[in-house]
């Protein structure tokens, strides 16, 4: 059958400035550009470029840039060449469509339309390089009031079991299988050097890994990939994974040839078999199963982590969150929409799920008028993309907040949205070692320390402006929010007025 | 002394350390006008050896006792009692190889200029000879296969 | 005040949130003996720049030992049928021993005052034992209800053998009108504000009070909204939106429901940064970190000054960057607070040992008597009613009191309080 | 300093002022700090690149880029010298630490170093002494006498109209090198050898033909299996050369450079043992009492084969140099001196050639080689019990310096690539570990394989 898809990209080679040194070539994994020797010249393959922006990047002389395929549609707002492209490739193939990082639809973000508050006049902003400037925050259930000896100093209460983050971001859920060991030992030692911890995603933990255990979000999803109670005791919390923003309602499958040996040492299956992640736990239809697994999983570790559980934002996350708290969570995650996979059905990544700005808002809600706010911490994911994100997050009620695009921008990521294809050209979402080896973790966990240390301290800037100097007091605090270009209602889910009030 | 190691393990054969010694030791200190301009060509003293799967950036060592240095007739080749640079003066070179069959690393080559052909190798990018600064090809790695590091000797 | 639309009426204290600046005074006998409350006034007025005639007012204890049984309402009317539905009310809920409108002069500078009365009661014994209540909650819950229910009427003091007395005005106008030069007591403290709007409303005047808690309070605290969103989780409606409001809550739910000392409660509030946590030793830190941890939303952030009054003594405390500026001095039993070292001199020129209150950590005044029975205490806490009521009076769940506002107010969602962040306004 | 003060007595005295002779002053001074050196030299030049000659002729390099070392060696490191003919030591007394030199003074010392290097050897032919227009090749004085010649007599040759000639006598390293030299200012260079292939000691039959067909294209007319039977001419000049094929060759001068042997004679004179050069232990010490000796005056083991014999080779010289200083002066650095074998390096016009080790082995020896042939390119190496033991690099220059320590390390090829030879060889071709530990002397021990402190 002739295909009928169009190249997506083309790839511009400034021949100026070309010095033919080869370093494109040898950097593109999809064998984009060849140096044919008889014409002195490149040939390039533009249909197989997916803009992961590599050979750019790498270029010496920056003689490289990629722009859209040039061909233009018929003029339709309905029948856009995009989705023609997507019944050709369907009519094609045959097949489901896959995707990978988050809904790139023009959908409303709300971080974009709040606003945050400053200082002036009637009291001080606080200057972060002056005073302390306090990010650390503690995930797990506390209870509602404690019971001290005030002469001794000494807690009479049983304190539950709690993780200490320095800065209020942890790296959410990404599993060795779907990206590398390499990227994973990234995040591992940057959560190390910045207090905070990295999430094993459903793929177990590797051996190399388990020193930075103390930082580990140990994940329990459908697939049950890699869990035993050596596991389970081996992070520093537990994390039941029942839904992902991205595909809410939809398991995983990582193809047979992702799962080489370590990766089927790791995940306890064997090397070369699909690993299929069911779309339910089969073990939990209902809350009161839920319940069992909490608990199960607090016994297996003797009530020593917090557990946690992961849920998409969906239509009815409100109620379902006020019922994990009440089935035992010790931390609720929230995975708004917009959340990046590894690979997901495109219409699912495109059209399921609510914005985590509401589902925050509502749940955070919920759970104060329940007055179980204090029953467990409330962790936020789905496409936090700056320091501003994160304080609009805590403002609006969040605890802390999970975030994995953007440190993968960092180890190099350019969200090709490729990712299905196991040929990352960053090394990142691969398991072939010709590629895995471009990611250098010391290289990767000092990125990710940087752009996180850059965060905390525009978090700490941001605070500080506001006049607060912990973000204890930052967290609800919806004040310090005012919406723009939002409708009565939004401000009303959100909680919060609109700027000018 | 501070010595460029190449770390294997990183090494994914992109090559722009190569790039980036043939620009530094060109006339311009300009990668489009250095490799597409200058005659003669600027020549690389690092060179990676391999392919994508295995590969591993190459030069001088700066040896101890350098068997270059040991070897060399005109007295170009010397090594910096303070700096512990092996450097080759082009003045003083003939270009005779025996640097070339002495260095255990393939680390001196010969360029073959007019009137005569001279013995290059890396200088550590010294700006003044023996003056190690910071090594291009170091800085043009992507991904730390190349360390310029204190060493133990 | 520009009036950019006729439809448009200012806000009154409480639909808005409003920042200000203030003048705070307190004079302290520790041996409980009592005093008129001429120092207090001397010691406000001096203080004339730090307000601006918005609000003034005075809390004192020990004012009324003939009735130190009973609770003793100050209630502020706005209208004759707000003090009907009210003294109805009351008499629905509570035992009245005596009622009395309070006595006030003409001061030229003090217009349209409301019509103030003050109650002294108890508890209906049978209602009480009815709701499961203990007698404080049972009477906050009721003191909650008016002010949040009845229309026109507005609490100003509900203690023991204590009353605020508070209003619009500069408060030496304020002290004159309510001629508290009349009144002895063991412990004085005073506010003068300087909001940044006119609300011109008397409920909004302080010391905030609740029981026998008395707040006088200068500062604008950045935590606000955390501190409310926390307290309200447990009962207490931030109808005021004020930062002496929510603190006093907070000093209500730590030392009254959970039953921490006052000083405890202070630690809370303005607890040690986690660097220096860290640096403790492990027993010490781990204490520190639990308070810090179970009780983050009760930390204070930003600029406070504040003079808690109680049947205990008085309780200064200082945000933890110490922001604003508190004094202290002492003479014999008496000891002295203000914002300015002037206010305190001059009322007593030979003070000694004037300095200013450490950021953070709070500067503890209690009565001889107080300080001898609290050594031979206990130093656990015990808590109270820590359970939510069951049975919901005066103040119900967000949704079911959404319903009782629109009830109250004709069907108009006039009420901000009711939605989160307080964003719907007329 | 000069001569004609009282001169006493140094504690090192060092004879010869060529790469052993200053390597050796040079080790000496970095060990001891204090003691008095003197290097003396019958040469009165500072020390330079004895093979620079033939580049000096061929426009190279200059006079004043040939020295070895920089202008203040000598002064920077307090070394005393005396350079000239008049300071040559003509006797040795070991017993009384005692040196004479031409000029009849006396030098007392407390260690002696022989590093006089080589002398030419004169080949018995008739007519040869005391001739004008004939000149050795081994002394920057030789190459300076020759070019002048060479010049002067192509001057009067075109001014007579003719072509001019010279004729070189030996087609050994020195030999070629100084016909090449010589050819840029002459307008023919016959080179005659003896052997039957040119080279003789350092090619093989096939290498030395083809390298004698691209010299040939040069212009250079290499005739081995031949040499001169006689030289002829009135006077002191010789005006042509009787082959030994009873040809006659005309010609303007004559350069002999038959062969080199190691300049003995003092220390013999002072009772030394002599084999195939000075015999000297592994700490480079003669059989003489505090009589140290180093470069083409000894007699080194090969280390390939054991056999001794002498290297006149510039390495060899410098390496010995350094052990025979450190020796002297009691350095805990000095490692015994157990050998050494041959690399050579030479080029000729745009031909190089590379050498080592043995390239021409017995027959019988249990020798094997293998030959590769490609353009211009010829390479020939030889092994023995899964060892390499030598190569030939002619027009293959790259990475040779690898084979080399091949064979020094004496590396078993098993565990090295298949393609070593055939391919350019690469730091790829040592297995994992020995690669690592080869490319990474010195590395930090704090850090792993991938670079990290973990």
């Amino acid at each position: 059958m002739l295909d009928y898809l169009l190249p997506r990209y083309k790839v511009l080679r400034e021949d100026d400035l070309c010095v033919k040194c080869g370093v494109c070539e040898r950097s593109c994994a999809n064998d984009v550009h060849t140096l044919d020797e008889e014409m002195d010249a490149f040939l390039i393959d533009h249909k197989k470029c997916v803009n992961c922006q590599r050979c750019v990047v790498m270029c010496p002389t920056g003689a490289l840039a990629i722009t859209n395929w040039p061909q233009v549609g018929n003029g339709s707002n309905n029948w856009t060449l995009a989705a023609m492209q997507e019944i050709a490739k369907q009519s094609q193939t045959g097949g489901v469509l896959l995707t990978s990082m988050g809904n790139p639809k023009p959908f409303p973000i709300y971080w974009d339309h709040l606003l945050l508050n400053a200082s002036q006049v009637t009291n001080p902003s606080i200057d972060p390089l002056r005073e302390p400037m306090e990010t650390r925050v503690f995930l797990g259930a506390r209870p509602e009031a404690l019971k001290v000896n005030e002469r001794e100093h000494l807690v009479k209460t049983p304190m539950p079991p709690q993780i200490k983050l320095d800065v209020p971001v942890m790296f959410s859920a990404m599993s060795f299988g779907s990206i590398s060991l390499n990227a994973q030992k990234s995040l591992a030692m940057a959560a190390q050097e910045l207090g905070t911890y990295f999430n094993t995603g459903e793929g177990g933990l590797h051996k190399d890994l388990e020193r930075f255990g103390a930082h580990a979000v140990v994940q329990v999803a459908s697939g049950r990939f890699g869990v035993d109670t050596h596991y389970l005791n081996a992070g520093a919390m537990i994390e039941i994974k029942i839904g992902q923003g991205a595909k809410p309602g939809i398991g995983g499958h990582l193809p047979g040839e992702k799962i080489n040996a370590e990766v089927s040492r790791t995940r306890m299956i064997p090397e070369g078999t699909d690993a299929i992640s069911p779309a339910p736990h089969h073990d939990i239809y209902s809350i009161e199963d839920l319940r069992q697994l909490i608990f199960s999983l607090k016994e297996a570790c003797r009530y020593q982590k917090p557990v946690a559980v992961k849920i998409a934002a969906v239509h009815n996350v409100a109620a379902i969150a006020s019922g994990m708290v009440r089935a035992g969570a010790d931390v609720v995650v929230l995975d708004g929409f917009r959340g990046g996979t590894g690979a997901a059905p495109t219409r699912i990544r495109d059209n399921v799920g609510i914005p985590i700005e509401l589902a925050l808002a509502a749940v955070d809600r919920r759970l104060r008028e329940e007055s179980i706010r204090s029953q467990a911490s409330l962790v936020v994911a789905g496409t936090i993309r700056s320091s501003a994100d994160i304080v609009k997050a805590v403002a609006l009620g969040a605890d802390a907040v999970y975030c994995a695009s953007g440190p993968l921008i960092a180890l190099g990521c350019h969200q090709c949205q490729d990712c299905a294809s196991g040929k990352c050209n960053w090394g990142i979402a691969t398991q072939r070692p010709e590629l895995t080896k471009r990611l250098n973790p010391e290289i990767g966990a000092q990125r990710v320390i940087n752009l996180v240390k850059a965060w905390n301290h525009e978090v700490q800037e941001m605070m500080g402006g506001m006049g607060i100097n912990a973000i204890d007091s930052l967290k609800g605090n919806r004040l310090m929010l005012r919406g723009v270009g939002l409708n009565e209602k939004e401000l009303d889910i959100l909680g919060v007025k609109h700027a000018g009030e | 002394m501070k010595r460029i190691y190449a770390i294997e393990a990183w090494c994914v054969d992109c090559k722009r350390c190569e790039v980036a010694c043939k620009t530094f030791h060109s006339k311009s200190r300009n990668t489009v006008k250095a490799l597409k301009a200058e005659f003669p060509p600027p020549q690389n003293r690092i060179r990676v050896e391999g392919g994508r799967q295995l590969s591993i950036a190459v030069n001088c060592r700066h040896c101890a006792a350098p068997k270059c240095v040991e070897g060399c007739v005109s007295g170009a080749m010397t090594k910096d009692p303070v700096t512990g640079v092996v450097s080759t003066n082009p003045e003083k070179c003939v270009g005779c190889r025996t640097c070339v069959s002495m260095c255990p690393f393939g680390c001196v080559r010969i360029e073959e200029t007019f009137p005569k052909a001279v013995a290059f190798k890396c200088d550590l990018c010294g700006d003044v000879l023996g003056q190690p600064g910071e090594p291009s090809c170091v800085t043009a790695c992507p991904n730390n296969a190349l360390i310029y590091i204190e060493s133990e000797g | 005040m520009p009036r950019c639309d006729a439809t448009h009426t200012p806000p009154r204290e409480g639909a808005v949130r409003i920042p200000s600046g203030c003048a705070i005074s307190g004079i302290m006998d520790k041996s409980g003996a009592r005093h008129d409350g001429t120092d207090i006034l001397k010691s406000i007025a001096l203080m004339h720049d730090r307000s601006n005639g918005l609000g003034g007012g005075f809390a004192a204890y020990g004012i009324y030992p003939e009735y130190k049984e009973l609770y003793a309402f100050h209630i502020m009317y706005e209208n004759q049928e707000a003090r009907k539905a009210t003294e109805a009310y009351l008499d629905a809920h509570f035992m009245c021993e005596k009622q009395e409108r309070i006595p006030t002069e003409p001061v030229r500078s003090i217009v349209n005052p409301p019509d103030i009365w003050r109650y002294f009661l108890g508890p209906h014994p049978v209602k009480l034992s009815m709701s499961g209540q203990d007698e404080a909650e049972y009477t906050m819950l009721h003191v909650f209800h008016i002010n949040a229910v009845i229309p026109g009427a507005f609490v100003a003091s509900s203690g023991k053998n204590m009353g605020a007395f508070k209003g619009v005005g500069y408060p030496e106008d304020i002290g004159s009108f309510y001629r508290i030069a009349d009144y002895q007591a063991w412990l004085w403290t005073a506010h003068g504000r300087f909001p940044t709007n006119t609300p011109g409303w008397w409920g909004g005047a302080h010391p905030f009070t609740l029981l026998n808690w008395s707040v006088v309070h200068n500062g604008e605290i950045s935590s606000y909204d955390t501190n409310r969103r926390y307290v309200e989780q447990y009962d207490y409606e931030c109808t005021l939106q004020t930062d002496t409001e929510v603190i006093t809550y907070l000093f209500d739910l730590l030392a009254r429901r959970h039953g921490f000392s006052q000083e405890m409660a202070a630690h809370i509030m303005t607890a040690p940064a986690w660097d220096k946590i860290d640096a403790m030793e492990p027993s010490r830190a781990a204490f520190e970190t639990a308070l810090r941890n179970v009780y983050s939303s009760a930390l204070i952030n930003g600029p406070m000054s504040v003079l808690l009054g109680s049947d205990e003594g008085l309780l200064a405390l200082n945000d933890r960057l110490k922001l604003r500026a508190l004094m202290v001095g002492e003479k014999g039993s008496m000891v002295y607070l203000a914002s300015e070292q002037a206010a305190i001199e001059v009322v007593c020129p030979d003070i000694e040992n004037v300095r200013s209150i450490d950021g953070g950590v709070p500067f503890v005044v209690q009565l001889d008597e107080v300080a001898a029975r609290k050594a031979q205490e206990s130093a656990e806490n015990t808590f109270c009613d820590l359970c939510r009521p069951a049975q919901l009076v005066g103040v119900v769940p967000q949704a079911s009191k959404k319903a009782e506002s629109m009830r109250a107010t004709g069907g108009q969602r006039a009420d901000a309080k009711w939605a989160e962040g307080g964003q719907n306004h007329a | 300093m000069a001569g004609n003060q009282a001169i006493t007595s140094f504690d090192y005295l060092i004879i010869g002022n060529s790469a052993a002779g200053v390597t050796a002053a040079e080790y000496i001074r970095a060990q001891d700090g204090e003691g008095s050196i003197l290097i003396v030299s019958r040469e009165p030049y500072a020390v330079y690149g004895r093979p620079l000659i033939s580049y000096l002729l061929e426009g190279k390099t200059t006079e004043d880029r040939m020295g070895f070392k920089p202008d203040d060696f000598y002064m920077a490191r307090n070394i005393d010298t005396l350079f000239g003919p008049q300071y040559e030591v003509v006797s040795l007394n070991a017993a009384g630490h005692q040196a004479v030199m031409r000029d009849g003074q006396a030098i007392g010392y407390g260690k002696c170093l022989i590093a006089t290097g080589s002398v030419p050897f004169v080949p018995p032919i008739e007519g040869l002494e005391g001739r004008t227009n004939v000149f050795g090749f081994l002394t920057l004085d030789d190459a300076k006498s020759a070019w002048n010649a060479a010049r002067e007599a192509t001057a009067a040759a075109h001014e007579a109209g003719r072509k001019s000639r010279a004729v070189v006598i030996g087609a050994g390293l020195i030999g070629l090198k100084a016909a090449e030299a010589i050819s840029y200012h002459v307008d023919e260079v016959v080179v005659l050898e003896l052997a039957p292939r040119i080279l003789p000691a350092v090619l093989d039959d096939r290498g030395a033909a083809i390298l004698q067909g691209q010299l040939a294209g040069h212009g250079l007319d290499c005739r081995p299996g031949i040499t001169a039977s006689a030289l002829q001419g009135e006077g002191a000049q010789v005006s042509s050369v009787a082959l030994t094929d009873g040809s006659t060759l005309e010609c303007d001068l004559v350069i002999a450079a038959v062969g080199v042997r190691p300049d003995t004679a003092l220390a013999v004179g002072a009772g030394a043992e002599q084999g195939r050069g000075l015999v000297v232990g592994t700490d480079l010490k003669t059989t003489l009492a505090d009589v140290y000796a180093a470069g083409d005056v000894t007699q080194v083991v090969n280390l390939l084969d054991c056999s001794k014999q002498p290297l006149a080779l510039w390495p060899n010289a410098m390496r010995q140099g350094k052990v025979a200083g450190q020796y002297m002066a009691g350095s805990p650095d000095a490692e015994p001196f157990e050998g050494s074998f041959a690399v050579n390096a030479v080029d000729f016009y745009d031909c190089s050639l590379l050498t080592s080790g043995i390239i021409n082995p017995a027959p019988e020896g249990g020798y094997e080689e293998q030959v590769f042939v490609q353009g211009k390119a010829y390479a020939k190496f030889v092994t023995k019990n899964g060892l390499l033991m030598g190569y030939i690099l002619l027009n293959r220059p790259a990475n040779a310096g690898i084979y080399t320590t091949i064979i020094e390390e004496r590396i078993p090829l098993a565990e090295l690539a298949d393609d070593l030879f055939e391919e350019t060889p690469i730091n790829l071709d040592f297995p994992d570990d020995l690669r690592w530990k080869r490319l990474h002397a010195f590395y930090p021990s704090g850090l792993d394989k991938r670079g990290w402190k973990e």
